[in-house]
């Protein structure tokens, strides 16, 4: 970093309890102001360094703090200064937990990373996770109380609250409503139902714009009572996923992904397992299937049927079924009890029945999933419980209307006119996080607290609690929901007193203990849903599928976008900035068409069109999607915040208008075009990928000859290959790493992970343009065949510090050199800008910061990693296999007299089908060594000789041998 | 008076003024020409001129410069010798420290330099230069010097000598004769 | 016919000549000369603080432990400063009327810390800690100095590169017994065993300690 | 004076006598005013210059972002222009040096103005280094210099040898240059009639007086000197091949680059000079001295050297589909039948084909023909840079990095600022500085003299 630069991190770094901080803090937050009145314990002080970072951050880079050091006034408990603090907690997202372990330097939160003791994470991390760093100091949250738009104060609220709930006792809850998003939290439940007890007229609404209606009330249907299902995916030898999110946004996704991974690579699992796919757009699981099958939405639910057929009547496919078909439903019988069908959750209500009765028609219960009692607790008719509400708001039947970290007027259909009629409601309160559009539009604006500033409490897909934790008292004041809903009730109480009391009686007379252990754990022991033993009804067998609808012409899907869920992390510039996993656009939405489609309207990726759903209609930027069925389009949503923060608003489309509209769709092409940034420059259809980049075959070369992949005319690896310099570093370890293709879902958790460890940049929409993306970890997506239905696949590339680094040689002041562990170390102190070494890297993995990036992001500066420098202007940088870490464990065992502890780098630990295995390579013992052996490994442009130390196995694909090819 | 300067407007009137002068052993004798003397066209000039005599002898820059070059040349490869396998022996790409050939290009390139700047810098020092001033500047000749004249230089403050000069010159009736103030 | 230049010209052209060479050769030497001054390092320079604290009369007089201040110094990156709670263990019971201790009871009473001058400070692309160096066997003095004679703390080393670099090329020398770590007073005697023996003792390890990823991240 | 060349015409006409001559170049470097076409040609040379100053501050101020390179194409005008000028700068040594070693009696009247064009076309080269840097400041870590850190530079990166060759060759070009001037400032100092300029040639001339002494060491100095140059300029361009070369890209990483880029300058240098003198031999009156023999030859030379050019053309072409290798390949057919091919064929059109037309004698001295060429030769070697450069950034191992890439204004501006430089310099030099070398001319003129009758004494 040059000396501004350098200036700027010391500021944040000796800014901690800097008094001239302290004041402006008071100032601009009140909050802080009683917060320092109040007695001190750790987090109160984690609350004060953490504020005043964030203003630190905001005031700039100021030379004054350039030589001044600032020790506390008294030290927290359990802080040592420069060592880092672990504390778990949970990641939330539509009321399912996944358990993650929060990273605090100085008490202030830095980096999130997986719990493995929780079931739903097993130590990885979403997207979402990770990005949840940004969120917390995302400095668009509210601060303070409003009543019609104006600033107000905590104690009017509570005054205006009281009245309300006293003519609310009144009507005994009449006109009382509640709406949230899906509730897991046993504290909230309870909570909840006993006010819905207290004042019995009133209603609780649940509301998710990504609907999971389908999947509960399809197994209700077809057990008769609500219940969850538990997929075992690694029990699985033949999976069918119906256009499924088993591992895209389905809860538990992290441990699908996991046990789906498990059985992919013939060089570590028992038996591979054969996955088909059947969808008609593409999907993370669709894209690793063996078999992808592409069909329209009603076609779809012919050929579910002509299988349902197979496999519950024994009826033969009719003969204008596709080839495939008898092969396929062969394939599931004879895999009985080992059979999987998946359907996700944007498919009918039936097709769920329908499922459950092949699922146990081919006896998967007990083996390829079970049953437990439902997590999320009634009500869950989302979708009919909102427009219930709506209408009931319309006729005035509703008097007060509490809307708890919901976003209804944004997120519900606008066919539902949910906004008007909020209108009507004369006492309506939003608790949100910032201002959004529902916020805007009640009476009353509470700040909420973000989860890691308050105590709660949920549960995983699986049932297990996690009690969360605060990381830090909360920047901004704020309420929590729990302390919402207690006021409510009349017994005002904070959270943690709120979730305390309520597990007080869970745990009885063991509470200390195991409130104990559950904090540190994540989990509370054994409190998974209990199983469930009911039978399937006979009527499921025979549940007739309802014509998709529109019926003909064209059909439009509406998915969430995969980096911005339902819009709530719209105002995230990671999530924006992260390449969607198959089309790598970023900062952007656009509708999804095939190429057939594109072709007949004669359409280019980024051309406008006019979108017609019913009478509704408005324009949007397409993207040609090889793989999307020609007779659907398919829109994300999510964009086009019209109150997201001053980067989610107006960034993309916003699809919710069209949603819940059955009306014909018409597309027509418009004149002018969207720039679509997007970090894949050329559309990349190769007739297959090029042997000395990706190595694949299937499973039948690999028995044949599990080293079939050096057959080939080019050696995977130059192992024995004679080499001009023979001198291979000597260091006491050897980093390596090793990545399996077969086990990669193009999922994006590593970069991010990687963005959040390493103090990458964001560089924004207009740069991203110029190709100037800065991600040290890119996941290449190559497509091989036709572009209607292509094959696919994941790779990705970060440094492979080569032994023989072309790199180094051309670098005229040696910024970039080797060390003796084998690192091929960027130096950025010595770097002055050159960019030859890029030039020269064959992977292309350098990044070169075109102008000060990490200083115009304005991120607050107790946000960064500490362990990493921040790069300055004109500088390179590129993945160091996150030496930081590496130097830590090294440290560790050096103070040990122990041989070096294995690191592990920050995209392996996010991975959650550890596709990414490092470590040293030199002890035989090692994982990484033992992944090296196998017969798949193989280096990426082994004829440049450059002796990578990053290595791939290559992707094995285990196609029916009844079935010719992948496609419909 | 401290000499005379006797101008001739050809080269060959210029020779054999040289070779009368030099026959007399007339001492102190200097020529300022419009072009090397030794390019000037042989003509009448016999092949036992002077001219290509003491006042043309060889040159040391050629060999000082060439010197210079080998000095340079193989200093500059000592010092990135000593850097990259004395000083600080870094691991670059997997190459061995010493990496002779790819020292070469450097070293030649700042060995030439060398050469070169001692070339220049000796050419100042043996010709006295920079010397903007000298007593022949007073002569209104001197001004054809860098024209079209051949003038010779006799330095000497003895009449006698003069007078001899004249005699010997005056037949070749120089274009002019000047005496050369203090 | 007179010529264009005076006799004295001669003279002044060379005078001319010999002050630019001399020039260039005396701006060299400075410019490699100065960054290497003890004032360009602000080497050896008293640097005001707000409460004038002596590691001469705490250390080396009252032999208060390093410690006792410094408390994650062994384990951590960062050596740590003493909060103000630390100075009033003693404060609070004695010198409790000290007008030099005015600002560290102001810092107890209104709870805003004392703010204090660098005066050791590191680039920021230098990751340094404090922890192994300890852990190896590198006492305190080795950069800091004889802290225990400082009235008011200078910076005692220059701290460059080079500086670093020495003691990571050839640690043996530098090396001390665990007894003498924090003893800035201590000096190597015929009984203090012998650089290879410290290094064994330390197991400090074969890896290549100048490597740039060692300090540059 | 024979206004139309003609391609027998004698090297220097006979009638020119040396006082004539030295007057007469000297009348142009001693004009109180400047020619009114001298002031035409200069206002807009300087404007951009100043541009240049405009786009390096703003570059400073801004940083390398406000350029056209990106993610995969890191490199981009400023490279390549700086290629394209130092090619310009080396046709102008050879002419000077190479050709004196040979005894080229032609090259008397033009190494003037091909040493002028030698040092402003590496000044303008040297400018780009400096700028193309991400973080200039510390520019200064490529020198040889003790230091606190105990480090060095990198001596294995052919980035370092070419900063080493640029800095020796612009020092040596002006050493050159000044060394071979010395006589002739003389002249001009004993030519001005106003003091003024007479004190100024005097302080540049450093006295030189045309004794006998500093003849002998001028004489042999500069012989070695030129003796020197000649192999420096091929080391230069060799080196500047290597950057490429030295790199593992396809496109780059090919043996024959260091001599292909030594055919280009000499290509573009003989166009550059043949597009100085054919106005100036008009506008100066200069015609007895720059004759039809002096075109005749050069074009000879700007031929010979497009041939060359055409067969590295052909190697390239031929190493790409025998080597084999698939990324050159794909990145070899982008380049010629991608979307911007038309540069692969410009580049092709004008340094290969264009010139064949000068294989006729009559347009060899046909001076409205030479210069449509000459202007289409500096083009293309500019397209081949582009070509070079570019595509093969563009066209990597990895299909997943392929990239676009596009100059944006501050590039041009500091490409054309360039070109202004070197203009206002080659425009300057020949307001004030003797436009030919008269001492090597007036040997020339001796030479040639029929040797009058000497009466015997």
């Amino acid at each position: 970093m040059n000396r501004a630069g350098s200036a700027w991190w010391r500021s944040l770094e000796q800014a901690a309890d800097d008094p001239g901080f302290m004041a402006d803090a008071c100032a601009e937050f009140p909050g802080l102001a009683r917060a320092l009145a109040e007695p001190l314990d750790r987090r109160q002080a984690l609350k004060l360094m953490a504020a005043s970072l964030v203003l630190g951050g905001l005031s700039g880079c100021d030379e004054k703090f350039a030589s001044a050091l600032i020790p506390a006034v008294r030290m927290p408990p359990n802080i040592v200064p420069g060592m880092p603090n672990y504390y778990a907690t949970a990641h939330v997202l539509d009321g399912y937990a996944s358990g993650i372990v929060v990273k605090q330097a100085m008490g202030r939160p830095v980096k999130v990373e997986g719990n493995p003791q929780h079931p739903a994470s097993l130590g990885a991390t979403d997207v979402f996770a990770q990005a949840t760093l940004l969120d917390f100091y995302d400095p668009d949250r509210a601060a303070e109380i409003s009543e019609g738009g104006l600033p107000s104060e905590r104690h009017l609220f509570s005054a205006a609250l009281a009245a309300e709930r006293a003519a609310a006792a009144g009507r005994h809850g009449a006109g009382l409503r509640i709406l949230t998003g899906t509730v897991t939290s046993p504290t909230l439940t309870a909570q909840l139902q006993a006010l819905l007890r207290q004042f019995p007229e009133a209603r609780w609404i649940q509301w998710d714009p990504i609907s999971r209606d389908a999947v509960r009330l399809g197994a209700r249907l077809a057990y008769g009572q609500p219940v969850d299902v538990l997929w075992h995916v690694e029990r699985a030898d033949v999976v069918l996923a119906i256009d499924s999110d088993l591992l895209s946004t389905a809860p538990g996704r992290l441990r699908h992904a996991r046990e789906f991974a498990s059985r992919r690579n013939p060089s570590r699992t028992h038996a591979m397992s054969r996955v088909y796919a059947l969808e008609p757009t593409p999907t993370l699981i669709g894209s690793v299937a063996d078999h992808r099958f592409i069909a329209a939405p009603a076609e779809l639910h012919r050929l579910v049927s002509i299988i349902a057929a197979g496999i519950l009547q024994d009826q033969p496919p009719p003969p204008d079924a596709p080839r495939w078909m008898p092969a396929l439903i062969a394939d599931l019988k004879s895999a009985r009890g080992r059979a999987l069908i998946h359907v996700g959750a944007d498919q009918p209500t039936e097709l769920h029945t329908l499922t459950h009765a092949m699922n146990e028609a081919l006896a998967g219960r007990g083996s390829t999933f079970d049953l437990i009692e439902p997590v999320a607790v009634p009500p869950i008719e989302h979708a009919n419980a909102m427009v219930n509400l709506t209408s009931a708001m319309q006729a005035g039947q509703v008097r007060s209307l509490l809307i708890i970290d919901s976003n209804p007027v944004f997120t519900a259909p606008a066919a539902w006119r949910f906004g008007e009629a909020l209108e009507r409601v004369p006492f309506s309160v939003a608790l949100a996080g910032s201002a959004d559009e529902t916020a805007r539009a009640t009476r009353w604006f509470v700040p909420l607290t973000h989860a890691w500033e308050n105590w709660g409490d949920a549960r995983a897909h699986e049932g297990s609690v996690t009690l969360m934790q605060p990381q830090a008292l909360p920047l901004h004041g704020g309420l929590s929901a729990h302390e919402m809903l207690a006021e409510y009730a009349g017994e005002p109480q904070s959270a943690e007193q709120a979730v305390r009391a309520f597990w007080q009686e869970r745990f009885g007379a063991g509470f200390a203990g195991a409130w104990h252990d559950s904090l540190a754990a994540g989990v509370v022991p054994d409190s998974a849903s209990a199983p469930s033993s009911v039978r399937l009804r006979d009527e499921a067998a025979r549940t007739a599928l309802a014509a998709a609808r529109p019926a003909e012409g064209l059909q439009i899907l509406f998915r969430p976008d995969p980096c911005l869920w339902d819009g709530r992390y719209a105002n995230n510039p990671w999530l924006q900035e992260l390449p969607r996993p198959l089309t790598k656009v970023v900062w952007d939405n656009p509708l999804l068409i095939a190429p057939a489609l594109a072709q007949r309207l004669n359409l280019k990726s980024g051309d406008r069109v006019s979108l017609t759903v019913e009478e509704k209609q408005l324009t949007a930027p397409v993207w040609v999607m090889p793989g999307q069925s020609p007779e659907c389009i398919t829109a994300l949503l999510g964009s086009g915040r019209r109150a997201g923060g001053t980067i989610g608003t107006g960034q993309g489309v916003d699809f919710y208008p069209l949603t819940a509209r059955a009306g014909p769709v018409s597309l027509r092409a418009e004149p002018g075009r969207v720039d679509l940034a997007s970090t894949v420059h050329h559309t990349l259809l190769l007739e297959t990928p090029p042997e000395e980049i990706l190595r694949h075959g299937t499973l039948a070369q690999f028995a044949a000859n599990p080293r079939f992949i050096d057959a080939g005319e080019l050696p995977a690896q130059e192992r024995d290959e004679p080499r001009l310099y023979d001198s291979a570093p000597a260091g006491p370890a050897a980093w390596a790493m090793s990545i399996d293709l077969n086990a990669c879902i193009g999922c994006n958790a590593c970069v991010i992970a990687c963005q959040a460890e390493n103090n990458i940049p964001v560089v924004g929409k207009a740069q991203v343009l110029r190709e100037r993306e800065m991600h040290w970890l890119r996941i290449d997506r190559y497509l091989s065949g036709s572009g209607d239905a292509p094959e696919s696949f994941f790779q990705p590339v970060m440094c492979m510090h080569c032994e023989q680094a072309p790199c180094e040689n051309v670098c005229p002041v040696g910024a970039t050199v080797h060390d003796a562990e084998g690192l091929n170390v960027m130096v950025y102190n010595r770097c002055i800008g050159t960019r030859f070494c890029s030039n020269n890297c064959p992977y292309k993995v350098r990044r070169f910061n075109y102008f000060a990036y990490a200083r115009e992001q304005h991120r607050a500066p107790a946000s960064w990693n500490p362990d990493v420098t921040v790069r300055a202007r004109g500088v390179m940088e590129k993945c160091t296999y996150c030496v930081q870490r590496i130097a830590a464990a090294r440290i560790e065992a050096d103070r040990g007299h122990g041989e070096v502890a294995e690191p592990v780098t920050a995209c392996q630990a996010a991975c959650p089908t550890q596709a990414i295995t490092f470590g040293n390579r030199a002890d035989p013992r090692s994982a990484v060594a033992r992944r090296k052996q196998s017969p798949l490994d193989f280096a990426m442009l082994p004829t440049q000789a450059t002796q990578p130390r990053t290595t791939y196995e290559a992707l094995i694909r285990n196609p029916n041998p009844a079935i010719d090819g992948s496609s419909t | 008076m401290t000499g005379v300067l006797v101008g001739f407007d050809s080269p060959q009137a210029f020779d054999h003024a040289l070779e009368r002068l030099t026959a007399a052993r007339v001492p102190g004798i200097e020529t300022y020409t419009p072009m090397p003397p030794s390019d000037a066209p042989a003509g009448a000039r016999p092949q036992d001129s002077p001219t290509g005599g003491h006042l043309l002898g060889e040159s040391p820059l050629p060999l000082a410069m060439f010197i210079a070059g080998i000095v340079g040349f193989g200093g500059f490869f000592w010092l990135m010798r000593y850097a990259d396998v004395a000083a600080y022996p870094i691991d670059v790409g997997g190459r061995p420290p010493f990496a002779w050939p790819t020292f070469v290009p450097i070293a030649f390139e700042l060995g030439v330099l060398c050469a070169m700047v001692v070339g220049f810098a000796g050419f100042f020092v043996l010709c006295r230069m920079p010397q903007p001033y000298d007593p022949v500047d007073e002569c209104a000749g001197m001004r054809r010097a860098s024209r079209d004249a051949w003038l010779v230089a006799i330095r000497s403050t003895d009449p006698r000598l003069i007078a001899e000069v004249r005699r010997l010159l005056e037949p070749l009736a120089p274009a002019s004769f000047e005496e050369i103030p203090t | 016919m007179a010529a264009i230049f005076s006799p004295d010209a001669n003279l002044v052209a060379k005078v001319i000549l010999l002050l630019a060479a001399g020039v260039c050769v005396v701006g060299a030497i400075f410019w490699w000369w100065w960054p290497n001054t003890d004032y360009a390092r602000n080497l050896r320079a008293m640097v005001e603080q707000p409460v004038p604290f002596s590691h001469d009369h705490h250390v080396g007089g009252l032999g208060i432990d390093c410690r006792f201040c410094h408390t994650s110094v062994e384990v951590s990156a960062s050596a740590g400063l003493p909060p103000t709670h630390t100075c009033m263990t003693c404060h609070s019971q004695i010198w409790t009327r000290a007008q030099l201790l005015a600002p560290v009871r102001q810092s107890l009473a209104g709870n805003t810390p004392i703010v204090w001058h660098q005066v050791t400070d590191l680039p920021d692309y230098v990751y340094f800690n404090h922890g192994i160096h300890l852990a190896k066997g590198v006492g305190c003095e080795s950069c800091h100095g004889a802290v225990a004679r400082m009235p008011l703390t200078y910076k005692a080393q220059p701290l460059t590169m080079e500086f670093c670099l020495d003691c990571h090329r050839n640690p043996g020398p530098r090396l001390r017994p665990r007894s003498a770590l924090f003893d800035t007073e201590w000096r190597r005697t015929e009984s203090t065993p012998t650089p290879d023996a410290l290094l064994a003792l330390y197991h400090v390890p074969d890896r290549n300690l100048t490597d740039c990823s060692l300090c540059h991240r | 004076m024979s206004s139309q060349p003609r391609f027998d015409d004698p090297v220097v006409q006979p009638q020119l006598t040396m006082a004539a001559m030295t007057d007469r170049v000297c009348a142009i470097a001693l004009r109180e005013r400047a020619y009114l076409w001298w002031w035409i040609a200069f206002v807009p040379s300087l404007a951009l210059a100043l541009l240049l100053a405009v786009s390096a501050a703003y570059l400073f101020y801004a940083g390398i972002g406000i350029w056209g390179v990106n993610w995969p194409v890191m490199w981009g005008f400023a490279i390549l222009s700086y290629v394209w000028w130092i090619a310009i700068a080396s046709g102008g040594t050879i002419i000077s040096a190479l050709f004196f070693l040979v005894h080229a009696e032609w090259r008397d009247s033009i190494n003037r103005i091909a040493e002028s064009m030698m040092l402003f076309g590496a000044a303008a080269a040297g400018v780009y280094p400096i700028l193309h840097l991400g973080r200039p400041w510390h520019f200064y870590w490529l020198f040889f210099y003790p230091n606190n850190m105990t480090l060095w530079a990198q001596f294995r990166s052919p980035l370092l040898w070419d900063f080493w060759a640029l800095f020796t060759y612009v020092g040596a070009s002006v050493l050159f240059w000044y060394f071979g001037l010395l006589p002739d400032l003389a002249s001009a100092r004993d030519r001005a009639v106003s003091p003024r300029r007479a004190r100024i040639y005097g302080v540049l001339a450093c006295g030189f007086r045309g004794s006998s002494r500093q003849w002998r060491h001028l004489r042999a100095t500069y012989a070695v000197m030129a003796a020197i140059m000649t192999p420096v300029v091929v080391s230069i361009h060799s080196i500047v091949g290597l950057d490429f070369a030295g790199a593992a890209t396809p496109g780059w990483h090919s043996t024959e680059f260091p001599p292909f880029f030594v055919f280009g300058a000499l290509l573009s240098g003989f166009a550059i000079v043949l597009l100085l003198i054919i106005p100036l031999r008009r506008l100066l009156e200069l015609d007895d001295m720059m004759t039809g023999r002096h075109l005749e030859v050069l074009c000879r030379l700007l031929l010979t050297s497009s041939l060359c050019v055409a067969y590295a053309y052909l190697m390239d072409a031929f190493t790409t589909f025998y080597g084999g290798d698939r990324a050159e390949r794909v990145m070899f057919l982008t380049r010629v039948f991608g979307d911007e091919a038309a540069v692969y064929w410009g580049a092709l059109l004008l340094n290969c084909v264009l010139p064949q037309l000068l294989w006729m004698r009559r347009l060899r001295v046909h001076q409205p023909l030479i210069v449509v060429i000459c202007l289409g030769v500096v083009v293309g070697m500019w397209l081949e840079r582009y070509g070079i450069v570019v595509y093969s950034l563009n066209r990597t191992h990895l299909p997943s990095a392929w990239g676009t890439y596009h100059g944006t204004f501050w590039d041009w501006s500091t490409l054309f600022g360039t070109v202004g430089l070197f203009l206002s310099g080659i425009l300057l030099s020949i307001r004030y500085v003797p436009v030919v070398s008269m001492h090597e001319m007036r040997t020339l003129i001796a030479r040639r003299a029929v040797p009058a009758g000497t009466e015997a004494p």
